[in-house]
């Protein structure tokens, strides 16, 4: 293990670093099976167990190739991608719809995504209500007391980490010196898009992490909870927070996850904090004036 | 008496023609066909270092293929040609200069390829002759810049070399007419070859060769504007120009130039020209392309005629079906003809309003810039007083009875005059001043070598600018003097317009030179987008009753 | 690179034209503005404060702001302003709706 | 400022953000909340040199149509694309947070409050989705609304309306195809990938980006009505956008559940269904699938006005 530099485009492989030794039956979720081998061969979803416990898996594979939809490739979602994820998290509900909280099966994200299928034929029937799907899928189950848990291993990019990623209840990263990538496009392409100085984006990015790329900066807006310094070090980090989150979830605490507890974090670490205040402000405007808009 | 009678032949140019013509015999066939592949073997066979050739184009329709085939033959048969030609807005036609097929240029508008030109010239690849007009231009073509080869468009022909240029006839005629007629050739290339023409517009005994293009020739959209884009500015403007100059001048017979000004007064013709009550007295003539934004307008019945120096994409269905507006031939379609609309622009027009990037103190405007040899093309020969003209119209006569000296310069003889109005916001794209001390067409002669500067419209035909700041009306200055002091008064906050002294201005508005929009009683917070008659393209569409159909990139549905 | 703000007072000794309420008017689009209006009690000056992305005009806000107070009589007043590059036509047409929706109030 | 009553007759699409929040709830029912009196402007444009607006490019509130609190959110297109950063991020976010906790408080006082009286979102969208310029902000924000917008299932209808110049891409392109139900004019325009990535991607053969006739079919209203990916196609006017949104208002949230085109494993089934239409279909252009859907005429149908059109329109059967 220790010759490996990344596992950008290995999230298959990543999967046996986490989970439970020969754990992973792929394609099966509850009573749901994917029989069909081209059916959004870009998404790795299956079934596993860490430290003995079932859980969902849902990873990309960058060396898949989507035959029906050539734009859809390298760990890209496309339109089947997306809904096969969102099928892999409902059957996931579903199968633990009557277990008490402490039993509701967690959900592990392996992310290594560049982007939704960027193509005609998406635009046509609705990509983004691809990726939307899955991502209200998620967060039902988050909702409903599924852990989610998301660990980058490679790149989470724009929209396809907002889909696979952003709605999990707590995101690990592994870090930047593992090739990981966080970003919505890299600074320079923003350079060139907004007409900004590379040198001068650079510079204000190690002041604000708002410009910045990467795991570390999205650690300090409070996107990303914690950095995994270690390959060997992903299934223990994820164990961890499964446990906080269930810990969290039991207490009531569902504020202090999933996007809204990266809001809070990112108070706490100091990355975004104008949110905080905007919020607060209009909180209060409206305190002062909601009897008017309550019908009596 | 001493009579000296010259001996010598009197048919070398068509025996010129007639050699050229047997060389490139193997390539045409029945109907003067020639098979697309062999058109650069045909210029080869046809055309001769040093000849004079046009290649048709004007700022809409090209003859592109033909311009592309050019670029082909072999330079060491043919070079140093003198290009005779409306424009050159392709990159071909530069790419001619730069392959040493052509060596000199006479032209009358540059387009996109105006950077080269000034280029070329600095560099000496391309020896400029003159940027005319393009009156000027074809009157050059029938006298001293008689092409002897000529590459030009039609959209079809029939299987005996009859060619339809329909919509955009544009310079076809007058072209053909030169050439052919001083023993030319003229080699068309065409969309498609047809059994039976729509209607003929150049019969085919005076075609030589026709080659089927591989892909239609290219026409840009260029006198489109989307209604989306006008702004607030504009439309103030707009509201000045109505009401303090077509309202009390009347004018009938006018042509407008391009810009959003345009189309901002188009779009209020329905709105707030009605509101002011001027249908029926202003805008019932108009020499234009057929600008969508003309639709309302014309639907509203504002209009009698329009004639049009070429067509516009997407207009042709409308065009064709509102034969009492649009010049339209036998077989029901528009005919256009720059020649014809540039002679009424320049003889029967009451006015030209159009907009510029820079104006002096003087009021001689240009849209030169530094490094960019563009010309004007039909813009001097509209915004001018035309001296010939003698013809009489109400809007014509009031404008030239206003100047207050004119028994002291022109005696009691009365004397009519050209509106010309330029139209403009004091302060252009990234806040460049539009009025100027010196224009930047000086430094442009100077980097291109030009004789002249290249002004678009000199100062003294000018009668009228309009600005955010008021209405200029030069018309009214006896003299330089208080032209200069007038333009300094509508000039805002430019260099020119801090010359202008309060008290100057002051007087200047009461003897009714300058009328600011307050004078004109015009409530500038009026000035918005509600007062435009379409709002966007598919208004455009709904106001012709769905015969308008606008190219894809102006589509928003 | 940051912003370059403008501030600077234009006095006028006798307002013909006061603010009540204070308020906000346009859209920072491409060549506009936004401006925030309110009533400022300083022995009949007005205020600006411009936020502007571009410089190097500042004697031509200046001159613009002097004459809008000219026109317009107004006094003891403070304007701030988002600019993006609005041109003098546009900001004197925006102060003047300002100040008719000033008037109308 | 617009008169209210002048409002309603305004094209939807000329209408700038505050107008629209203003003009869609009842004349003077609204309160707005971090507006540009408040000058919260983004405190990351500034510093790169880039011109700010005091309420960062959208306009958050509450109104009222007849007796249903209406939470409106309205963003600005011509200021910087209409682009989520983090001050923009947060005042959509807890807008809809300020819905649900209304709501809840509502129930938790009176359990029979009439639907009529339970508060409603509106978001009228003009945007490209994450701004650039303070990208992770941005993005977190994205992720933050989705939140919130399956927080309020079952409890707050949120009505997506779509008809302003920039349309609703990138990010906030899933994020409307989220929401209960949406609302479109035929100039709306709602997708994920912007023309110009598509034709980087592709190839200009396949998606010329400068054919707006194309874009528009691709993303456009039309489009979406037939897909059956917008719920409502009304006209371009403030009025009617209004009347639609007032039709919705007084429903039960039961019946919002059926407008929805995700948002649960039945409704993933049929859009998987229209994936493998997609396979079959192949399409060169949208038109292609108007006429699976049984238009005859499809280019003829994109052409027609509003009213032929809701008249002869087949919507795809999902």
């Amino acid at each position: 293990m220790e010759d490996i530099e990344t596992l950008v485009g290995r999230g298959r492989e990543a999967i046996d670093f986490i989970v439970d030794a020969d754990s992973f039956e792929e394609n099966t979720v509850g009573a749901l099976t994917f029989d069909d081998p081209e059916f959004g061969p870009g998404a790795v979803c299956g079934t596993a167990t860490l430290n003995g416990a079932t859980v969902t898996v849902i990873a990309n594979d960058a060396m898949a190739m989507n035959e029906k939809f050539p734009v859809v490739y390298g760990g890209i979602i496309g339109m089947e991608e997306g809904y096969k994820m969102a099928k892999s998290v409902y059957a996931s509900i579903t199968a633990d719809a009557d277990k008490d909280l402490a039993d509701k099966r967690a959900i592990v994200l392996v992310v290594d995504t560049p982007g939704n299928g960027p193509g005609k034929v998406e635009e046509i029937f609705g990509m983004n209500k691809s990726t939307g799907a899955y991502q209200l899928a998620l967060a039902e189950a988050r909702l409903k007391g599924h852990p989610i848990v998301a660990m980058v291993i490679g790149r989470a990019i724009s929209g396809a980490f907002l889909c696979h990623g952003l709605q999990a209840d707590h995101i690990l990263s592994l870090d930047a010196n593992f090739g990981t990538m966080i970003h919505v496009m890299p600074l320079t392409s923003i350079s060139r898009i907004i007409r900004k100085d590379l040198e001068t984006l650079q510079a204000l990015s190690t002041g604000n992490p708002v410009f910045a790329a990467g795991p570390r900066f999205f650690y300090e807006l409070g996107g990303v909870q914690e950095l995994v310094t270690e390959i060997s070090g992903m299934r223990d980090c994820i164990t961890k927070h499964i446990a906080e989150i269930r810990t969290a979830k039991a207490e009531g605490r569902e504020d202090d996850l999933g996007p809204w507890g990266r809001g809070k974090l990112g108070k706490e670490r100091g990355g975004r904090v104008v949110r905080d205040e905007v919020m607060a402000l209009m909180n209060e405007q409206f305190a002062a004036v909601a009897d008017q808009y309550t019908a009596s | 008496m001493l009579q000296t009678k010259v001996n010598r032949s009197w048919e070398n140019a068509k025996q010129d023609t007639a050699q050229r013509m047997e060389a490139a015999s193997r390539f045409i066939g029945n109907g003067k066909q020639v098979k697309h592949e062999d058109t650069v073997a045909l210029l080869e066979a046809v055309i001769r270092p040093y000849d004079i050739v046009n290649i048709e184009g004007n700022n809409q329709k090209q003859a592109d293929f033909l311009a592309e085939c050019l670029n082909k033959v072999d330079r060491g048969k043919i070079h140093d040609l003198h290009m005779v030609q409306s424009a050159v807005p392709l990159k071909a036609h530069l790419d001619l200069f730069e392959n040493g097929i052509a060596k000199k240029l006479d032209f009358a508008f540059g387009g996109p390829q105006a950077g080269r030109v000034a280029e070329f010239i600095r560099d000496g690849k391309l020896e400029l002759g003159a940027i005319h007009t393009y009156l000027e231009l074809f009157g050059r073509y029938f006298l001293d810049l008689t092409p002897k080869v000529s590459l030009i468009c039609a959209y079809k022909a029939d299987r005996k070399g009859n060619l339809y240029t329909g919509f955009n006839t544009e310079d076809t005629p007058t072209i053909v007419e030169a050439t052919k007629f001083r023993q030319g050739i003229v080699i068309a290339q065409v969309n498609e070859i047809v059994d039976e023409l729509p209607r003929v517009d150049i019969p085919a005994d005076w075609i030589d060769a026709v080659i089927e293009s591989p892909r239609p020739f290219f026409l840009e959209p260029l006198f489109t504007r989307d209604p989306a884009l006008v702004t607030d500015t504009q439309i103030l403007l707009g509201m000045m120009c109505l009401k303090g100059i077509y309202g009390p001048y009347g004018v009938k017979r006018l042509n407008h130039g391009i810009g959003f000004l345009s189309t901002a007064i188009e779009l209020m013709l329905p709105t707030y020209g009605e509101e002011l009550g001027l249908k029926g007295k202003i805008c019932t003539h108009m020499i234009l392309n057929p600008h969508p934004t003309m639709i309302p307008a014309i639907e509203s019945g504002w209009v009698e005629t329009i004639h049009c120096f070429g067509g516009e994409l997407g207009m042709d269905e409308y065009v064709a079906s509102r034969p009492d507006i649009f010049f339209t031939g036998p077989d029901g379609t528009l005919r256009s003809n720059r020649a014809f609309a540039q002679t009424a622009g320049h003889y029967a027009l009451d006015m030209f309003i159009g907009g510029t990037l820079q104006i002096d103190k003087y009021g001689n405007s240009s849209t030169a810039t530094a490094n960019r040899v563009a010309g004007f093309g039909g813009a001097p020969n509209m915004g001018c007083d035309a001296k010939g003209r003698r013809h009489v119209t109400e809007s014509w006569l009031k404008c030239g009875q206003e100047l207050p000296n004119r028994e002291a310069i022109q005696g009691d003889m009365p004397r009519g005059r050209r509106l010309v109005v330029q139209g403009v916001e004091t302060f252009g794209e990234g806040r460049a001043p539009v009025f100027v001390d010196k224009l930047d067409a000086w430094k442009l002669a100077e980097n291109a070598n030009l004789d002249l500067p290249p002004v678009m419209i000199y100062g003294d035909d000018l009668t009228h600018i309009v600005t955010e700041e008021g209405i200029a009306y030069l018309s009214r200055c006896p003299d330089l003097e208080s032209r200069m002091a007038a333009i300094r008064g509508v000039a805002g906050y430019t260099e020119i317009g801090l010359q202008a002294k309060p008290e100057e201005t002051k007087r200047l508005r009461e003897a009714g030179i300058i009328m600011t929009p307050e004078d004109l009683g015009i409530d500038r917070s009026r000035a918005n987008r509600s007062l435009l008659a379409a709002k966007n393209m598919q208004d455009l569409v709904t106001w012709s009753g769905g015969l308008y159909n606008p190219p894809a990139r102006f589509r928003n549905w | 690179m940051a912003l370059n703000q403008l501030n600077f007072s234009i006095e006028n000794a006798s307002p013909t034209v006061a603010l009540g309420e204070a308020f906000h008017l346009g859209v920072v689009g491409s060549g506009d503005l936004e401006m925030i209006i309110e009533s400022k009690e300083q022995g009949g000056a007005v205020s600006f404060q411009i936020l502007s992305p571009v410089t190097g005009f500042d004697d031509l806000w200046k001159r613009v702001a002097d004459a809008f107070v000219r026109e317009s009589g107004l006094g003891n007043a403070h304007i701030e302003i988002n600019d993006n590059n609005a041109t003098p036509a546009v900001v004197m047409l925006r102060l003047r709706q300002a100040l008719a929706e000033a008037t109308a109030r | 400022m617009t008169k209210w009553t002048d409002l309603q007759s305004a094209s939807f699409l000329e209408s700038n953000a505050r107008d629209r929040a203003l003009g869609l709830v009842d004349e003077g029912s609204f309160t707005e909340f971090c507006g540009p009196m408040d000058r919260r402007p983004s405190p990351h444009l500034g510093v790169l040199g880039d011109a700010v607006e005091y309420d960062d490019g959208v306009v958050t509130g509450v109104g009222r149509i007849g007796e249903t609190p209406v939470f409106v959110i309205s963003q600005e297109g011509r200021f910087i694309g209409g682009a989520v950063g983090e001050v923009h991020g947060a005042k959509i976010v807890n807008t809809v947070r300020l819905a649900i906790e209304m709501l809840d408080a509502m129930v938790a006082k009176n359990p029979d409050t009439p639907e009529a009286h339970k508060p409603i979102v509106v978001f009228s969208f003009e945007t490209g989705g994450v701004r650039l310029h303070e990208a992770n902000a941005g993005l977190l924000a994205h992720a933050e609304f989705m939140d919130q917008v399956q927080k309020a299932r079952g409890k707050v209808p949120v009505i997506a309306v779509i008809g302003s110049k920039v349309g609703c891409f990138g990010g906030m392109g899933f994020v409307a195809a989220a929401m209960d139900a949406i609302v479109m004019s035929e100039f709306g325009r709602l997708g994920l990938t912007g023309p110009e990535v598509i034709e980087q991607e592709m190839g200009r053969e396949e998606f010329d980006s400068s054919d707006r006739g194309l874009v528009f079919r691709t993303t456009g209203a039309k489009h979406k009505y037939i897909m059956g990916d917008c719920n409502f196609l009304v006209k371009d006017s403030v009025a009617a956008f209004r009347a639609q949104i007032a039709d919705l208002a007084v429903l039960p949230i039961a019946d919002f559940e059926a407008m929805r085109r995700i948002g649960s494993e039945a409704a993933v089934d049929k859009q998987l269904a229209l994936v493998a239409l997609a396979v079959e279909l192949q399409p060169k252009d949208s038109l292609d699938v108007w006429a699976h859907a049984g238009n005859e005429a499809p280019a003829e149908l994109n052409d027609a006005p509003y009213e032929e059109f809701i008249a002869k329109a087949q919507r795809l059967a999902v």
